[in-house]
């Protein structure tokens, strides 16, 4: 038991995806300028996530190794995700148009999100089972939604402060993201303490 | 914070005015120097009439009162020169009887420099009133009594300005708990009410109990700052003999602790009754209402003397050597006043009001108005000029002393970058303006300055936001008769030709597209004919027009056009709100 | 000419900072008593190098310059990177801690008031990241012979005499080998007298910083909520955990009065820029940070997680102050009596 | 290599399924983005944007067919709204449509004014008032400042006038952190 909450605990502190990691950067940076945004956002990465983690074990598991098809794990898994990112778009349409139209093109590229392609590889390489493959995808995205939430949360206040003109815009997010990683590295050895 | 305080004072004055009172401490506030004395020394003199009267239109919030009178008019003193007009507006008079030497901008008593319309009276010198009655409001109707105080121009004398008709209005259930007499005057330098309450006790009881009346109120509790003990002294004597005459206990004057802005309205109400009073709601919705004791005067005396506000109890304080309060007829400049207290050389700006919430006054030639409980004299000395301004530090003074509970440096984070959204969202238009966060600021940040500008955008968006909503409605409804009008003309054609559908269909065609057609050629010659003798027309009107016109004409002439820069005026959107 | 009010309370900048840096005064007077004179020439070394990196910062911003250098909160931040670093850390990495912090921490975000992180914390955080080994040698306690800790910063650097593990290194390093008999106890002493408390030595410096923290509350620079959130929950965590282990987690007297604990109850947590503002956002501020702290000490890499923990509350500051604002007049219980 | 071609197929054919079920499931009808947009437009009718009204140029922008820079009486501060409503980036107001000017209003002169009426139909929320023959005014209140009714005025009698800045309407200014003479000597 306490293994799986090491599992969760690990993806969302102490390997946050896109702090200690360093996945996911694009939509992280595209989509952290309003707090609603960014919340919308990581509800439909967590969805996805969730789901292709899950799809890609059963894949994986049940489709490639008995066909010794390993090699086509990265298509495969690509063509899963987009597929999901898809029907994600299709009812975010439906409930939320607004959300829809502030995610933009953020929303597709969910696809091309190396956060949402990793997550599943890493599945593998780290032979994790079922549960424990849904487990890391829903930590791992829950540390994006967490870090995309913090920077928001920090991009609102930043957005009135005077930043010196060059540093303006993306330049002091980037700085900003990195010293974010930096308070994270905190948690370095938190998951390794027996 | 919420500690209630009790505060007895009958004990030290023995009778039964001021029974144990619990009281209710409200969040923050600041000590300022009150440098109150100066002004309190002397009684309350008569100020002379000066030579000319200014007399602006709009003196209380609300719409702007249409001018009565025209140049060349005689006015009597009490004389109403300007009508109340629209729902929330009152009522301006002539101070003194005299000539009316014309209506036209001028100067306001305003931190713009922007001018207004006014009235410009030069008195005669008899200063003959108008006939004078009381005014009957047991055996009339409130609205008849509201009409009555609407047209004797009276609002709320602590500065807001705000009409008192609309609050002498007991609200849903028709009867209130509470009226609460706000005698507080918080203010530094300000004395004008202290002094009021000192001299003019009986009367401003009588006021409060006319108001009760009118507003069933069941209990009156007249609060006044603890570093008044004249002012609480007098007004016990009168609350008592008032007590004694109407047979209960009912009026109570309420001494509350020292400090910054216990003077405010909603401040005021929470310390007396624990009740605190939402931004937006009325405080008759929890059964209190409250006014200034100069308020409650003048409203005495326009019932009972029949006499219509027409000046009003003045300090002049600040860099001069005989600070006292005046009685001043509204429209005289400031400058005669700041000359009769003899200020010190280095003065330098004239302000009306505090030196907390007080505006700076573009030229010492502003009239007094309304408004004007304190006329400020300042120097470099007194008023040194603040230190440069630092960033801030969030260090949190501001919120300390905040009495609106407001976080302060969070709205001025967001006022300074123009983020007025979120700005709003930290609760921008619940700011009182007091001035206390800016007043403790270790950075030097002019807080208040940036709150104002805030919200003047805020409203001006508001406003462009409701323009544009009649706007589109006003497009739609165009739209919508375009449509119709088109279909009505092509049944007319189709219904009015023997040939039926095909012409119609024509027609139909022809109404869509804008073509020349015959009928709209003989449009143009007429009018291009129309155009030449319009021309000849102007040719000939101009000159003959402005030359050789009588004074009357001249006259008329002027009224004429000063009707038309009102309706002008009157054409531009309002932007404040009351409040 | 300005606009209401015209009377200003006299308060600056400038004289709250100074009050922060004398109040730092007894802690520094204590370390140089058990760790010798190297931290005045840290605190030197900071100072010029904070005063030098923001006038070039201003310089290069078009900010007026003699008045913001005047407002003290380089020094201030200078200060706190001295006193967290060790005294015998070389003098460039000071240099390059102080040089982060005054330009990437503060001015690129527009300078004082406008950092969304503690310059100081971040100069620690990137310093003990980059350079490990150099930001965990600290003089041995009572070996205050000067020329070799000038040597230490200035030149060569012969350390093994002048060294010492601080106990919370130690306490780490023993507890997180496979070493099973290691305890708590069998690290730190086991009987809690003056010299066991927080280590001999530190927990005089932390004395040090207690008075002068309880002389800024007296001041009403700082108010209550912070180090009484800290101390309270750092006491709470640590208490609770020793009392379920005592030979795994040290107890509370050891975790308040060791590293920075005090240091970040009063001077660090307490940095209004960076940190939570409203009533209830501080205390959840500063309870965080401790709470993070213990962890971070006790499961985590690094010795002191005192850097960490803040900017990881830094970083939640704004989301925790959103969500804790106080009711506004007549916002709360909808204007009824309050009885 | 077969198995290959087929797993993908079986892959490509299950997952077209689902998709093709929940886009009919989940089938969007009108678009309420439109309303959100048209709300931020100043409703001032004037057609500079290319398309012949408010709405319309919303309906464009919502369908991504026109620039969010296209509304000069929106200004800078309009375009900024509607890039953060569409999470867009900002672009200065585009050249082509004009440019940003004070808000006005026109004034007839009504000495110079024939009563043709051309005014009262090109005017696009009717604030013209008047008949054929008789003299018109404008109903500055309602009136958008759009200068639609210039062209055709055939006597050039129509005058755009920006509002004047009056007690009632005046604003405070942004207060301006100014260094002393003095304090410039000490830096």
């Amino acid at each position: 038991m306490t293994s799986y909450l090491f599992v969760v605990l690990g993806a969302v502190l102490v390997n946050n995806v896109v702090f200690v990691r360093i996945l996911g950067l694009c939509p992280f940076m595209g989509v952290s300028k309003k707090l609603e945004t960014a919340v919308g956002m990581g509800a439909a990465t967590t969805f996805v996530l969730t789901m292709a983690c899950g799809a890609s074990y059963v894949i994986d598991r049940w489709l490639l190794i008995p066909n010794q098809l390993e090699y086509l794990r990265t298509l495969s898994f690509i063509v899963t995700i987009a597929a999901i990112v898809q029907l994600t778009e299709l009812i975010i349409q439906k409930t939320s148009p607004l959300l829809h139209q502030v995610l933009g093109i953020y929303l597709p590229l969910i696809t091309t999100n190396c956060a949402v392609l990793g997550i599943p590889l890493l599945n593998v390489n780290l032979r994790h089972n079922f549960l424990e493959s849904l487990l890391f995808g829903f930590g791992s995205a829950v540390g994006f939604t967490l870090a995309l939430i913090l920077f928001a949360g920090i991009r609102e206040r930043l957005e009135a402060a005077d930043v010196p003109i060059h540093f303006r815009g993306t330049a002091i997010a980037m700085i900003t993201a990195g010293l974010m990683s930096l308070a994270f590295m905190g948690f370095a050895g938190l998951d390794k303490y027996k | 914070m919420e500690v209630p305080r009790v505060q007895d004072h009958s004990s030290a004055k023995g009778g039964g005015v001021s029974a144990l009172q619990r009281l209710f401490k409200f969040h923050g506030g600041v000590k300022p120097a009150y440098n109150k004395e100066a002004s309190t020394g002397l009684p309350i003199a008569v100020a002379p009439t000066p030579t000319q009267l200014v007399i602006p239109l709009h003196q209380s919030i609300g719409g702007m009162p249409r001018p009565l009178v025209s140049a060349g008019e005689h006015v009597l003193k009490g004389q109403r020169i300007g009508g109340a007009d629209g729902n929330v507006s009152s009522a301006v008079h002539a101070s003194t009887s005299g000539k009316v030497l014309a209506v036209e901008m001028r100067l306001m008593p305003h931190t713009s420099g922007l001018s207004a319309m006014c009235v410009i009276l030069e008195p005669d010198g008899r200063d003959e009133w108008i006939p004078r009655q009381p005014f009957d409001y047991r055996n009339a109707t409130p609205t008849e009594t509201r009409d009555y105080l609407r047209d004797a121009g009276v609002v709320g004398l602590g500065g807001a300005v705000f009409p008192s008709y609309l609050k002498l209005n007991p609200g849903k259930q028709g009867k209130l708990d509470t009226l609460v007499l706000n005698g507080a005057e918080c203010e530094p330098f300000i004395t004008c009410d202290d002094l009021l309450m000192r001299e003019r006790a009986e009367a401003t009881l009588k006021g409060a109990v006319i108001m009760r009346e009118i507003l069933g109120a069941g209990q009156v509790l007249i609060g006044i700052e603890d570093n008044k003990p004249e002012a609480i002294a007098a007004m016990e004597i009168a609350a008592r003999a008032a007590n004694a005459a109407a047979g209960d206990s009912s009026i109570r004057v309420v001494s509350v602790p020292t400090r910054y802005p216990a003077g405010g309205a909603k401040q005021l109400i929470r310390v007396l009754t624990g009740i605190e009073v939402p931004h937006g709601k009325r405080s008759t919705d929890y059964g209190v209402q409250c006014f200034n004791v100069g308020t409650a005067y003048a409203i005495y005396e326009a019932i009972a003397l029949g006499q219509p506000l027409i000046s009003r109890i003045v300090t002049i304080a600040g860099n001069v050597r005989r600070a006292r309060n005046y009685e001043v007829p509204f429209g005289t400049p400031m400058r005669d006043l700041v000359t009769l207290c003899d200020p010190l050389p280095d003065s330098d700006r004239v302000i009306m009001g505090g030196p907390m919430m007080g505006l700076l006054m573009p030229a010492d030639s502003v009239p007094v108005v309304k408004a004007t409980n304190c006329v400020l004299i300042g120097s470099k000395a007194l008023f040194p000029a603040p230190p440069p301004e630092m960033p801030c530090i969030r260090c949190g003074e501001c919120a300390k002393v905040c009495p609106a509970d407001l976080l302060p440096f969070e709205m001025y984070w967001f006022s300074r970058a123009k983020i007025f959204g979120k700005a709003q969202e930290y609760n921008l238009f619940d700011c009182i303006e007091c001035g206390c966060c800016a007043y403790v600021c270790p950075s030097h940040i002019p807080l208040v300055d940036y709150y104002r500008f805030a919200k003047s955008e805020i409203w001006a968006r508001e406003l462009e936001k409701e323009s544009a909503d009649v706007a589109r409605e006003r497009y739609e409804f165009r739209l919508l008769r375009e449509e119709r009008e088109k279909q009505e003309k092509a049944a007319k054609l189709a219904a009015k030709t023997a040939a039926g559908r095909e012409k119609a269909a024509a027609a139909l065609a022809e109404a869509e597209k804008p073509a020349t057609t015959p009928e709209e050629d003989a449009k143009k010659a007429l009018i291009a004919a129309a155009l030449e003798r319009a021309r000849a027309q102007q040719a000939q009107a101009r000159p003959e027009n402005t030359d050789n016109l009588t004074p009357e004409q001249q006259a008329e002439v002027a009224a004429i056009e000063a009707r038309r820069a009102e309706i002008r005026e009157m054409a531009k959107p309002h932007v404040r709100q009351s409040d | 000419m300005n606009n209401s009010p015209y009377f200003l309370k006299p308060a600056s900048v400038q004289s709250v900072m100074l009050r922060v840096l004398a109040a730092l005064l007894p802690g520094i007077a204590a370390y140089i008593w058990f760790f010798g004179m190297a931290i005045l020439v840290q605190i030197a070394l900071a100072s010029v190098t904070a005063l030098a990196a923001e006038a070039v910062m201003l310089k290069l911003r078009d900010k007026p310059l003699m008045l913001f250098l005047s407002d003290g909160s380089a020094l201030v931040t200078a200060w706190l990177i001295a006193l967290t670093f060790p005294p015998i850390a070389p003098w460039w990495l000071t240099v390059v801690g102080v040089l982060t912090a005054i330009v990437i921490a503060k001015h690129l975000y527009g300078g004082l008031g406008q950092n969304p992180f503690n310059p100081a914390m971040v100069a620690f955080a990137l310093m003990i990241v980059a350079y490990p080994s150099l930001m965990s040698q600290w003089p041995a306690v009572g070996f205050t012979d000067f020329a070799p800790q000038w040597n230490a910063i200035f030149g060569a650097r012969q350390l093994d005499a002048i060294t010492m593990a601080t106990p919370l290194d130690a306490l780490r390093t023993a507890l997180h080998t496979a070493d099973a008999r290691a305890t708590v106890a069998g690290v730190l002493g086991s009987d809690a007298t003056f010299g066991n408390i927080g280590g001999k030595g530190w927990e005089w410096v932390a004395a040090g910083y207690l008075a002068g923290g309880l002389w800024l509350l007296q001041q009403r620079i700082i108010t209550w909520h912070m180090p009484a959130a800290f101390l309270a929950t750092l006491l709470l965590v640590s208490g609770g955990f020793s009392l379920f282990d005592a030979t795994r987690f040290a107890g509370p007297s050891f975790h308040i009065f060791t590293g920075g604990a005090m240091l970040a109850a009063f001077f660090i947590v307490t940095d209004p820029v960076s940190g939570a503002t409203t009533p209830r956002g501080k205390l959840i501020f500063a309870a965080g940070a401790a709470a993070l702290t213990w962890i971070i000490r006790t499961f985590g890499a690094y010795p002191d997680g005192i850097a960490f923990a803040i900017l990881l509350m830094n970083i939640a500051a704004p989301l925790i102050d959103m969500n804790t604002q106080p009711p506004v007049f007549g916002h709360k219980d909808k204007g009824r009596h309050l009885e | 290599m077969l198995e290959a071609i087929l797993v993908m197929a079986l892959g490509a054919v299950v997952l077209g399924a689902a998709l093709g079920y929940a886009a009919v499931r989940f089938r969007v009808e009108g678009d309420p983005l439109v309303e959100k947009i048209d709300a931020i437009l100043p409703q001032t009718q004037c057609g500079q944007c290319g398309f012949p009204g408010c709405k319309p140029y919303a309906e464009a922008i919502a369908k991504g067919e026109a620039e969010i820079n296209q509304c000069p009486p929106g200004g800078d501060e309009g375009i900024h709204k509607l890039a953060d409503l569409l999470g867009r980036e900002f672009k200065s107001l585009s050249a082509e449509h004009g440019i940003e000017k004070p808000k006005s209003v026109a004034v007839i002169d009504e000495q110079a004014c024939i009563g043709c009426t051309l005014c009262i139909q090109a005017c696009p929320v009717d604030a013209i008032v008047g008949a054929a023959k008789q003299m018109h005014t404008v109903v500055a209140q309602q009136c958008t400042g759009c200068e639609l009714c210039l062209p055709p005025c055939p006597v050039n009698c129509i005058t755009m006038e920006p509002i004047a800045e009056s007690v009632e309407n005046w604003k405070w200014k942004y207060p301006v952190f100014k260094i002393t003479p003095a304090q410039k000597a000490a830096v």
